[in-house]
């Protein structure tokens, strides 16, 4: 097989397997009777035709950057954490623990502590696959699904039971206090701006405050974290003595060994630091969003994280990308079952093709190109 | 012979060519590496022929075609004169090949019956097949001193044993050729001396047997023929009456190999490193190194000699933190952790041990890593390279990379490529500089020249000599006989994980050193 | 609400009353359906945000969400549907299901021959309980000494569309003897009745007229008139008044269902009997013990 | 708990272990030959659909199931191309397929029957009838065995029964067959299947291919015997429980049946929390039940029950030239 050049492997191959997930989509969709065209053209519309898109579309992107990252950080140590999905879960419950704890007097007080929370909660759920992972041999794939269905049984358990308010009937916790209320994109100075609402006259609408009335977008201020987490997940990945040891043990835990590095602390830690940024994905939608435990809040996010981070290349800048461009696509697939009589649930095959191209059948896109990077010597044979 | 492999063969009825094999242009490629270059060689039926080379030689690719294991990118492969397609495994057993690898096709957690059989099945059903086995099993093992247990399971089996389960799996499907790749190389010396009355008695069978092997000895004993092979090409074949080592040694490295190596009388001062009733459990419980004791005094050169798998990477594990060990090491007088968390290549490192690991691909490097990298691997810790408690300083490794690949003559110098980019001998002096700038106290070196051109082998020897010249100690493991020789002051000698005793290299003798590896005080010999 | 359009109940009966309000005023309609519980305040951010007026939701699930989006859309009017939502665009709907499930019980106690019947609910929460024992002092009411078995389908939105589980917990009192089972489960109930009719009893529908899933087989509906909810709420439109609305069995909010289907299994005698015991309810002479006034019920223990 | 009570959750394990038994069967054929499989739900998934479809559409659930099978072939089939022709990641090509059956089978349903991603409701002969066995009604009166003949083993779809036939029968053909001994040794060692001569593809393919028509047959069963019709996520993490057993019962057919026999009593179990409560005595969580199975695969992964050892070979490609 030719070898590709770097930057075709790193820019072309995610690009071509876009390309080719997207081609079956269209199949899929001309199949069953819908134009390909339409439904693009409101999934664009929809995700990025606007500023009010894009505050949907980045809320999205917020909580694939953390997973996306999480997956990226096990995938470096060769661990390929699943459990995205559970660890955000158990961030969720983190997040809301805290933020019920205290009446919290400003946003930004009930922040550091949420993350603290959804941090340690998540990474007690990767703890337990990790330790088994390390001390015992059992495969993370298969202990990260486990623990993916023991969260959900959890948290119905405690959202029925025990954090549920008397005379409520859907299974959710409490509302969160209002100091615990982040800012979201319209409450932000200056970027709210962005928001604002027009009356039919064109002019700026005022509420019965004289105050402007702006569009409520769930984006919110962790999409900065999450920016600042992905340029952490960089440093910590290749410009620490951790983030090397982890890289070496990801590509050799032979040699990993011989230099001196403890598989059993590097998976511990990787894992838990996978944890932890899966579970600080809750601050998004857990605190940011509905500013309740809802049941399943993860929404899947954990499982997109896979996505996210193959077609980033695992690389927090990839990731980045990734996740603003799976963002437009759930943004832009709910816009779709709003919309048009496409099932919502067509972003969900979009996501598994994305998943099947660029991680599984990326060989195949990688020979395919190969063909174009043929050194000559074809002609001379 | 009672086997009746199913479908028949080729007919061999009336052979019109001398030769059993003979491949015409045969060559290979692996992506960038061109293992196998236009290679002719014709071996006569019922001889044994050998085939040498130097690691990377091509030895493997170009037998591994023969048995339709990997595709030819081109050349013709003719079978008793009659040119044959060899696509698939399929075809080289029907064409009567067997092939015996240098790693071993078993299935671990099957009998050997089962193994045996797998692909030889008569029919559908497994009952008839396996009843038939066993007894052509049994006549085989009379006839050919092979004998293991049918319903063993080969998990359980020695490595020789394991082999005459694949030499049963050739027989089995009435191989006429048979092709053997570096079949001592994992053996005790009886083992292999049963191997090669079995090889013998085969070929008086009128059997075609193909030896691969890095054992000059070997080739000198057991063939008939012998080829040599360098970087992809067959540079020649001989009658092995006809040449002597000296000569095919210059055939294999393509130059006069002189392995002598200038060194001073050793400066002995005080003692480095203890070692007592040093003792490695592998992780299936096995002891591999059984209460191992020695010194080695600073300015001194301790060469440990044996045949592979005799405890000898066990002991240089235990030593570099790898292994978890029981004993005692101590280091100038302070004793190392042998278990726990603090026995590790880190507090090794930091004690002043190096270690130059025997497998560098495995353990020494990451392939996938940049040169400079690689430089820091294991010392990425050290306090130079860092420029903060948080962060590396990445461009003091760069530039530390720089310096050594030209101190060391690493080529290319290019700190930015991955490992894996570079031949064996360069990966080997990037591992070499990174351990020995170090300036360590013990040096642990293991096969520090396997794989490697005669330039470098010089230059490291070199290199280590200069070292103990420097007052260091220096723990040198080798299979090779003449490295030990050459480069030690007190030769030690391995056997079945235990030491058979010291030898002074001025007054021993290879034939006193081969005795003792092979589990023989060489004391009553001499 | 999460069981889908067409789980033949509850959502089903909301579409037909949308349907019906369309193909009479040419008026259009948007339907949204939610795929997961956090989807709900973007779906009615984005209706209210496209100008629909007014915007009628089906399910308790969304009262919390509600009494966040609709402040923010003042000149829009929500109505909602088996919920209390106390704000003045909106208007709630709820439905006097413990009189109707009482209808239904009698009929199961008449019609039972073990008498032993059987309830399973959907998601176990107070309004589910409400039918469960409205049911019980229906059938207490026939025969006091009938047993009653309860079950719910689970705790969490998915038990209104767990069919399989549904089958199971009917085939599970069958073998306690059951002979008739009430199935207020939303989408889960399909699979009730359809165990129901493959184990060769009789089961009771809900919301919708289910008699005709299994003809012969269902031996009635208690049927809320969710069609009607929604039918007005479009058709009162932007005039949509807000405060609460209860339906009962007076106002035929809520009843039971007979028609070709089930006409061999409800006798006229059995009909008189349920007819009488309507009208007592319905002039006030009878009193059904709702219990979500006290969470509290004197025919079952949940 | 009285003997009746016993028998109708027995009855209720025995139909609910099925799609458990058979997927796990599956998933046993694709490990042994050294392909991992997370992508069970996902042809079960596809399988159920598809059935479902066909068996409405044509009124015969025969062509139901044989459509059914195709459905589930046709992602095995993907699977396969991914893991072995291009040496993907078996993993997350399981992973990947999951998600799109998920998907992909609500919008072929919504599209062919327009009910917000169901199927339309299959009865009559579009359903599997249930079977009852020779003499189950006169040998009831027999004490304790008759009943229990009666009303556990009798009275199932036909595809109950092939599910447990289907347990000696992989037995005999993973352990008595020269194809189960090429099987199994292609999983735990592939050079030593292409050194001996035999196409390492075109085992795994066979393999895979098997997985796929056992998958059909659990979707199948899932939307035409247990249910009549297929909904949207009907299978709801049956195809993880099936690996979860596969991993418990340590990759035998035998223990398969037991591992999945005792995870559909334990979800008989969460059926009847008044059962557990009268012989208990204490109120257990639902949720604990439901998380029962997932909870003893990671003790035994743990090693805590004996060690699970997976085929060596299992979740890699095998790769001849680097
Ligand atoms: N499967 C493979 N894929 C890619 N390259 C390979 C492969 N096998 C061998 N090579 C390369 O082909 C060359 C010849 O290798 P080969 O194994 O034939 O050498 P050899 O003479 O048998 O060496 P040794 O003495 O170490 O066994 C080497 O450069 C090796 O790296
Ligand atoms: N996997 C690889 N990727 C890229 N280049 C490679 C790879 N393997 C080998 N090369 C290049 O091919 C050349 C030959 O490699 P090989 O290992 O066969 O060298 P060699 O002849 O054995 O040298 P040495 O005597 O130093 O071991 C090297 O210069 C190396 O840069
Ligand atoms: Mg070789
Ligand atoms: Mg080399």
């Amino acid at each position: 097989m030719t070898k590709l050049p770097t930057w075709a492997d790193v820019v072309l191959v995610p690009l071509i397997s876009l390309l080719l997930a997207a081609i079956v989509s269209a199949v899929v969709l001309l199949s069953i009777g819908q134009s390909p065209m339409e439904a693009l053209s409101v999934m664009v519309e929809g995700s990025v035709g606007s500023a009010y898109a894009w505050g949907y579309t980045l809320y999205y992107a917020t909580s694939f950057i953390f997973t996306g990252l999480a997956v990226t950080v096990a995938f470096h140590g060769s661990l390929f954490n699943i459990g995205g999905e559970g660890q955000a879960q158990l961030g969720g419950l983190g997040v809301a623990l805290v933020c019920l704890a205290l009446p919290w007097p400003h946003w930004t007080l009930a922040l550091m502590a949420a993350m603290i929370g959804a941090a340690v909660f998540g990474a007690a759920w990767a703890a337990i696959p990790a330790w088994l992972q390390a001390k015992r041999g059992s495969h993370i794939v298969i202990t990260t699904i486990m623990f993916n269905y023991i969260a959900a049984a959890l948290l119905i358990y405690l959202l029925v039971n025990v954090l549920r308010p008397d005379g409520q009937m859907d299974p959710a916790s409490a509302r969160f206090p209002e100091g615990a209320k982040l800012p979201q994109f319209a409450d932000i100075p200056l970027l709210q701006n962005l928001f604002a609402k027009y009356g039919p006259d064109g002019a700026v609408k005022l509420g019965k405050d004289g105050l402007a009335v702006y569009e409520q977008v769930p984006a919110n201020v962790t999409f900065f974290i999450a920016v600042a987490a992905c340029f952490a997940v960089w440093a910590l990945m290749w410009r620490t003595r951790l983030g090397y040891e982890i890289r070496a043990f990801g590509k050799s835990e032979k040699a990993a060994r011989y230099a001196g590095i403890s598989p059993f602390k590097i998976i511990m830690v990787a894992m838990l630091i996978s944890g932890a940024l899966s579970g600080m994905m809750a601050i998004n939608n857990v605190m940011g969003e509905s500013e309740r435990l809802l049941q399943n809040s993860a929404e899947g996010a954990g499982f997109i994280g896979i996505a996210v981070a193959l077609m980033g290349r695992n690389h927090p800048a990839g990731v980045f990308l990734a996740a603003i461009l799976f963002g437009i696509l759930y943004q832009g697939g709910a816009e779709l079952g709003l919309w048009t009589s496409i099932p919502i649930e067509l972003r969900t095959v979009v996501q598994g093709l994305v998943i099947l191209f660029t991680g599984a059948l990326d060989q195949m896109v990688r020979m395919m190109l190969g063909v174009f990077f043929r050194p000559n010597r074809k002609g001379a044979a | 012979m009672a086997a009746q492999a199913k479908g028949g063969r080729q007919a061999t009825a009336a052979p019109t060519s001398p030769y059993a094999i003979e491949l015409k242009g045969i060559s290979k490629a692996f992506g960038p590496v061109q293992a196998n270059k236009d290679i002719n060689i014709q071996v006569p039926r019922g001889t044994i022929h050998g085939i040498i080379g130097e690691n990377g030689a091509g030895k493997s690719t170009l037998m591994s075609i023969l048995y339709g294991f990997y595709r030819a990118d081109s050349g013709q492969i003719l079978i008793n004169g009659t040119p044959t397609a060899i696509p698939d495994s399929q075809s080289a057993i029907r064409a009567g090949i067997g092939m015996v690898f240098q790693h071993f096709k078993l299935v671990q957690n099957f009998t050997v019956l089962e193994n045996v059989i797998l692909g030889a099945e008569d029919g559908p059903m497994l009952n008839s097949s396996l009843t038939k086995a066993r007894k052509v099993l049994a006549d085989l093992s009379r006839e050919y001193e092979l004998d293991v247990n049918p319903d063993a399971l080969i998990e359980d089996l020695s490595v020789g044993h394991q082999q005459r389960v694949e030499i049963l799996k050739a027989l089995y499907r009435q191989a006429d050729i048979l092709i053997l790749d570096e079949p001592t190389g994992v053996l005790t010396p009886e083992e292999a001396d049963h191997l090669f009355r079995i090889l013998k008695g085969l070929k008086d069978q009128g059997k075609t047997i193909i030896l691969i092997t890095h054992k000059l000895r070997e080739i000198m004993e057991a063939t008939d023929h012998v080829s040599v092979m360098r970087r992809g090409t067959m540079v020649a074949t001989v009658k092995t009456a006809e040449s002597s080592p000296e000569s095919l040694a210059e055939l294999m490295v393509g130059r006069k190999v002189l392995l002598e190596v200038e060194k001073g009388p050793a400066k002995v001062g005080q003692t480095v490193l203890t070692v007592e009733n040093l003792s490695v459990k592998d992780e299936h419980g096995v002891v591999r190194l059984k209460g191992v004791s020695f010194e080695i005094k600073a300015g001194e050169i301790l060469g440990i000699a044996g045949v592979a798998g005799n405890g000898q990477s066990e002991l240089l594990e235990a030593l570099g933190g790898i292994a978890r060990a029981s004993g005692r090491i101590a280091l100038n007088g302070t004793n190392l952790p042998l278990t726990g968390a603090k026995a590790n290549g880190q507090t090794r490192r930091a004690a002043g041990i190096s270690h130059v690991p025997e497998d560098r691909q495995a353990l020494g490097l990451i392939m996938d890593f940049a040169a400079w990298e690689n430089v820091a691997f294991g010392y990425h810790n050290a306090p130079e390279y860092q420029k903060n408690p948080l962060i590396m300083d990445n461009a003091a490794i760069w530039a530390d990379t720089e310096k050594k690949m030209a101190t060391y003559d690493v080529r290319p110098p290019i700190p930015s490529l991955p490992a894996k980019s570079f031949s064996g001998g360069n990966q080997q002096k990037i591992v070499v500089a990174r351990e020995m700038e170090r300036n360590p106290d013990l040096l642990l070196i293991g096969q520090p020249t396997r794989g490697v051109d005669i330039g470098a082998i010089e230059f490291i020897h070199k290199q280590i000599i200069a070292l103990r010249d420097q007052g260091k100690a220096i723990l040198l493991v080798s299979v090779e006989l003449d490295e030990i020789m050459s480069l030690s002051d007190r030769i030690a000698v391995m056997f079945d994980g235990q030491l058979m005793g010291f030898r002074d290299p001025e007054t021993t003798n290879e034939r006193e050193l081969g005795l003792m590896m092979a589990g023989m005080n060489g004391k009553a010999a001499t | 609400d999460l069981g889908g359009k067409f789980d033949k109940s509850f959502n089903e009966a909301a579409f037909n009353g949308a349907k019906k309000w369309a193909d009479e005023t040419g008026g259009t309609f948007k339907e949204l359906e939610m795929q997961s519980e956090a989807q709900r305040e973007q779906a009615l951010r984005r209706l209210a945000e496209s100008g629909a007026n007014p915007v009628v939701m089906t399910g308790f699930a969304f009262g919390d969400v509600l009494n966040q989006v609709a402040p923010d859309f003042p000149d829009t009017k929500f109505a909602i549907i088996d919920m209390v939502v106390d704000q003045p665009n909106v208007k709630s709907v709820v439905f006097t299901e413990d009189q109707g499930s009482y209808l239904v019980g009698m009929a199961a106690a008449l019609a039972s021959k073990t008498n032993t019947v059987g309830f399973i609910g959907g998601m176990d929460i107070p309004l589910i309980r409400r039918f469960g024992c409205g049911y019980a002092q229906g059938v207490k009411a026939v025969n006091p000494d009938a047993t009653v078995i309860l079950n719910m389908t689970g705790t969490t939105p998915a038990a209104w569309n767990d069919p399989v589980k549904g089958a199971e917990l009917a085939k599970s009192q069958k073998s306690q003897g059951a002979d008739v089972i009430y199935a207020a489960a939303g989408g889960t109930g399909v699979g009730v009745l359809q165990a129901a009719a493959d184990e060769g009893i009789l089961s009771i529908g809900v919301d919708s007229n289910q008699n005709g899933m299994h003809p012969g087989k269902v031996l009635t509906s208690m049927v809320k008139r969710v069609d009607v909810a929604v039918y007005n709420a479009f058709k009162e439109g932007t005039d949509l008044v807000p405060g609460i609305n209860v339906l009962d069995l007076k106002g035929e909010g809520v009843g039971y269902a007979m028609d070709e289907n089930n006409a061999a299994l409800i006798t006229a005698e059995m009909q008189a009997t349920i007819d009488a015991a309507a009208e007592k309810i319905k002039s006030g002479e009878l009193v059904v013990h709702d219990y979500m006034s006290d969470n509290t019920c004197p025919a079952a223990t949940f | 708990m009285d003997y009746a009570t016993l028998l109708q959750m027995l009855d209720a394990t025995l139909r609910l272990a099925t799609p458990l038994l058979l997927a796990c069967l599956a998933g046993l054929y694709s490990e042994r030959a050294g392909v991992f499989d997370i992508g069970l739900e996902g042809k079960m998934l596809m399988a159920a659909m598809s059935s479902a479809a066909v068996a409405a559409l044509t009124g015969s659930v025969w062509v139901g199931l044989l459509a059914g099978i195709g459905g589930s072939l046709l992602f095995a089939l993907v699977h396969g191309v991914a893991s072995i022709t291009f040496r993907g990641n078996q993993l997350i090509a399981g992973v990947a397929l999951n998600f799109v059956a998920s998907g992909v089978t609500v919008l072929i349903a919504q599209d062919l029957f327009q009910q917000g991603g169901r199927t339309a409701a299959l009865t009559g002969a579009a359903r599997f009838a249930q079977i009852d066995l020779p003499f189950a009604e006169s040998l009831r009166a027999v004490p304790i065995l008759g009943p229990f003949y009666a009303e556990v083993l009798s009275g199932h779809t036909i595809l109950v029964y092939v599910a447990l036939l289907l347990v000696p029968l992989t037995w005999w053909v993973l352990f008595r067959t020269r194809f189960g001994l090429r099987l199994r040794a292609v999983g735990e060692n592939p050079a030593s299947v292409d050194t001996a001569g035999v196409s390492v593809v075109r085992l795994r393919y066979t393999a895979v291919l098997i997985t796929g028509v056992l998958c059909g047959l659990a979707g199948a069963y899932m939307a035409t015997g247990l249910q009549a019709g297929f909904g949207r996520e009907m299978t709801a993490g049956r195809g993880y429980i099936a690996l979860a057993a596969l991993i418990f019962a340590k990759w035998r057919p035998w223990y398969c049946l037991y591992a999945t026999l005792l995870f559909g009593f334990l979800q008989a179990l969460a059926l009847r929390p008044d059962v557990i409560e009268r012989v208990v005595g204490v109120n257990v969580p639902i949720p604990a039940l439901d998380a029962l199975p997932y909870i003893l695969t990671v003790v035994v992964l743990a090693g805590l029950v004996g060690k699970a050892t997976p085929p060596r070979a299992g979740g890699e490609a095998y790769v001849k030239e680097r």
